[in-house]
């Protein structure tokens, strides 16, 4: 820890992360997937990343695409009102671990708090211990019940995109937090990614990750298209659909095309009227 | 205005979802449900206006609701939101987030039992499904545990469900699922009917609609 | 839960609690503490509480005086710049159950999502376990790291006061939530005690107690006496000190005469200019 | 202003806090913890402009702090708040909410040891103490933990604590408390000195105040 500031560049951001971490990415499905900086990633030609997310999408599909993926934890990937994230339906069951929000939040607490695990009775009487052989149970040594012993979920990096940040590294939002703040926590480092870097230390809305988990800020103009990013813009649907078709129809190299700078992404991919929203 | 309106199956529903909210219910609105939402609506102008609505994807309680959407929940929710709690106190079940919530099950047999993982068998499945989300999660802390399906057939409503995703499971002698008193699976929504989960915890007729008949009900289950 | 709304009155909200409940207190040892309805409770002669609290203070002292008392589980109790809370001071140790906030909060947690117990490094390496022989380790199944099992805190109602509160029983405050929120998830039911009712459901500050919890609203002006409540008054010290003299020099029944209401408390006992805080 | 100034006790402990705390530190206050607040006022008027701080009185982050005060945090955090969490997270150990926190103990041992709890037997104790709070939890998570005494003196400073209510622990062959890496005593500010826990981890001079000597800082010692 400096006394630094901390924003940088793209580049230099993604390459804190070297193959083979495991990466945490923050939003939901809809909203606020770091994608600027996927892309970068997806460019630096990474390899080997497990990624953990609660509810994955495109960001899960460009990774896919893009090579970079050892293994994905994820409550649930799709593209959403789109259908079924074609990519991800289509590889080897054995990449994906199934959790539900519970193993993540449990697991993510547990390893903020530096514990191997956090017992919980959620998934205890369902069918989904069968898709996690590595789930143990634990016995209450006050009751004698035994439940199911969530194990810490590690994260190397969070990568948290959001629309506000400070050079210092605190980034927040007034509008879904969804469960970035406790990634960042549990993370060893976070990596954010906004579309307006604010003057230090104002007081201000939601705070979603606090500046001393911060390793790098990175200006991001709509560093999260395709999904959305309030109060800025919303998801783009017509992006997603184009992707959706080209994937099914022309495989995942085609589909990566779409995220190409040529020259700038924001500046050929994007149609801000199409996802800007007047109230 | 004159012309005459003919129910759609999806209205039919969504009053039937009007008329099992309470006036103090918090309604659970996930990701992509437009009909609960409208049901919800119409319960708070009609019978119940002290309804309040947790909106999962804004990540809010809020009272009023300015619009349906699928996809603006958070402007939806922009000044509106009367408390804002950590989706990580939801999801560990520390907080009761809401009293009813309406899912729409990939599959859901006789006994409540939904499945929203995969279809076929575990170990070779026809369709893996995007995933359960917090589902499992949430239907355990439920005061009442409601689904609906737009279309009653024989493949979602099945005998037993080919993965157990969550649900009640205070069946066949094993204990059951909910972690806190009164959570269990209360009724289905169809375009055929109501439907309960009696003493017996198998599903039986509540009511149904207009001129469906058992015999329809019977062919278009599993 | 019905759909009528929850205001009542002290007496009536009182007496929801039989003797031999166990009661959560919210708020600190400075302030939020529901005086009005600890008061209430030594007036109707409640015998045999437990009293579970994070930092307790004059709320403890009282209840004890006024003899509710089986059991203290806190934190900290005192009367912070006054010095030791002197009833408390003087009590049979075995009375009193060592808490930290680490043992209340996994407590509070486990207890609100239905488990027996959660694990926790937090006092592993100190004396603390010694003075509770109540604790067990449990052994994690990954590790095989032995930790802590914090035992639920079972509660079952929590008192909880705030600046405002709605008729059906929403509760927040602009000032420190303390562990107010978790107390109240965690209980069986609340009672909320403000200093004002405001109109149902107006998009509001921080809400400690969501409406759900809540079994009974009362309007308690000045309903944290000699504590404070911000924004609405501060804490009363020189009452603490004389509380805290009498209470020393002339014994506990001497020290409830200050809490009596000849003919009410607010009236004769509080002096408003003394509270006030002028910005 | 031409009157000859003697810097107290009080204001020397302020002045040494001070140049312990970092820039970009956030720094923990807690209740009543007048000396601290004040110094680290002053490290924020000097060399470390961007320092934070946690008032857990008010449940709040905070960047400026308009005054002293023991029972007003509220009153001071208002319209300051940058953030509020949950102090559950903060308990929890999931938020390591603090950089550095400055706390006086009842008593101090050599190894950094520190009682709140009781002083005397543990079975028959001359005085049980108010209680720990939170400081076993939270000063498993500093970064760098410190202690201060306005009265160094030998019945506070003892070679092992009649109880050990937190800590460091990694001595003896005893794992270490900390639950996070770096977390462990730091050192010790007095009215003599300023005192660490090298890497014996047992306590040392690291400089004295003024005309202060070592048979002094011996005989006040324990």
């Amino acid at each position: 820890m400096t006394d630094r500031e901390k924003v940088t560049t793209l580049a230099d951001a993604a390459s804190l992360i070297p193959d083979s971490a495991t990466i945490g990415i923050g939003g939901n499905s809809q909203s606020r997937k770091p994608m600027a900086l996927i892309r970068e990633l997806v460019r630096q030609g990474r390899t080997d990343l497990t990624i953990v997310t609660f509810l994955g999408g495109i960001d899960i599909e460009l990774l896919l695409a893009g090579g970079c993926v050892k293994q994905v934890r994820a409550a649930l990937v799709s593209l959403d009102l789109i259908g079924l994230a074609p990519i991800y339906a289509s590889i080897d069951p054995a990449k994906c671990v199934t959790e539900t929000e519970a193993t993540l939040v449990y697991g993510m607490r547990a390893s903020a708090a530096g514990l191997s695990f956090l017992p919980s009775l959620g998934i205890l009487h369902t069918d989904i211990p069968k898709l996690r052989p590595d789930l143990r149970l634990v016995t209450s040594p006050y009751s004698g019940q035994e439940v199911i012993a969530m194990p810490a979920v590690r994260i190397d990096f969070a990568l948290i995109h959001t629309s506000w940040a400070t050079p210092l590294g605190t980034a927040g939002t007034d509008g879904a937090p969804v469960l970035d703040r406790l990634m960042s926590e549990a993370a060893n480092q976070t990596i954010v990614t906004a579309e307006h870097i604010l003057p230090n230390e104002v007081p201000l809305g939601d705070v979603l990750v606090r500046r001393s988990r911060t390793s790098a800020v990175v200006e991001a103009k709509y560093g999260a298209h395709p999904t959305g990013c309030f109060p800025d813009y919303r998801q783009d649907i017509a992006f997603l659909a184009d992707y959706a078709a080209c994937a099914k129809d022309r495989g995942a190299d085609a589909a990566l095309t779409l995220f190409a700078d040529s020259p700038s992404y924001e500046e050929t991919r994007i149609d801000v009227e199409r996802i800007l929203v007047h109230s | 205005m004159s012309h005459t309106a003919v129910a759609s199956s999806a209205e039919v529903i969504a009053t039937c979802i009007s008329r099992e909210i309470h006036d103090i219910d918090v309604v659970g609105l996930g990701l992509g449900t437009f009909i609960p939402a409208a049901g919800a609506m119409l319960a708070q102008k009609t019978h119940a206006p002290k309804v309040d609505f947790f909106m999962s994807s804004a990540g809010a309680y809020v009272h009023d609701l300015p619009m349906l959407t699928l996809t603006l929940s958070e402007w939806a929710a922009q000044g509106r939101v009367i408390d804002r709690p950590k989706l990580s106190e939801v999801f560990s079940q520390e907080v009761h987030a809401t009293h009813v919530e309406f899912f729409r099950p990939a599959q859901l047999d006789a006994f409540g039992r939904f499945n929203t993982s995969l279809i076929g068998r575990l170990d070779a499945p026809n369709l893996r499904l995007p995933g359960a989300a917090g589902i499992p999660d949430v239907t355990a802390t439920l005061s009442r545990l409601f689904y609906y399906l737009p279309r009653h057939d024989n493949r979602t409503l099945v005998e037993n469900v080919d993965f157990v995703t969550g649900g009640p499971t205070d069946i066949g002698g094993r204990p059951p699922t909910s972690l806190h008193a009164g959570s269990r699976a209360f009724r289905l929504i169809t375009d055929l009917g109501v439907f309960g989960f009696g003493d017996s915890g198998r599903m039986e007729v509540v009511s149904l609609h207009g001129d469906v008949t058992r015999d329809e009900v019977m062919q278009r289950t599993g």
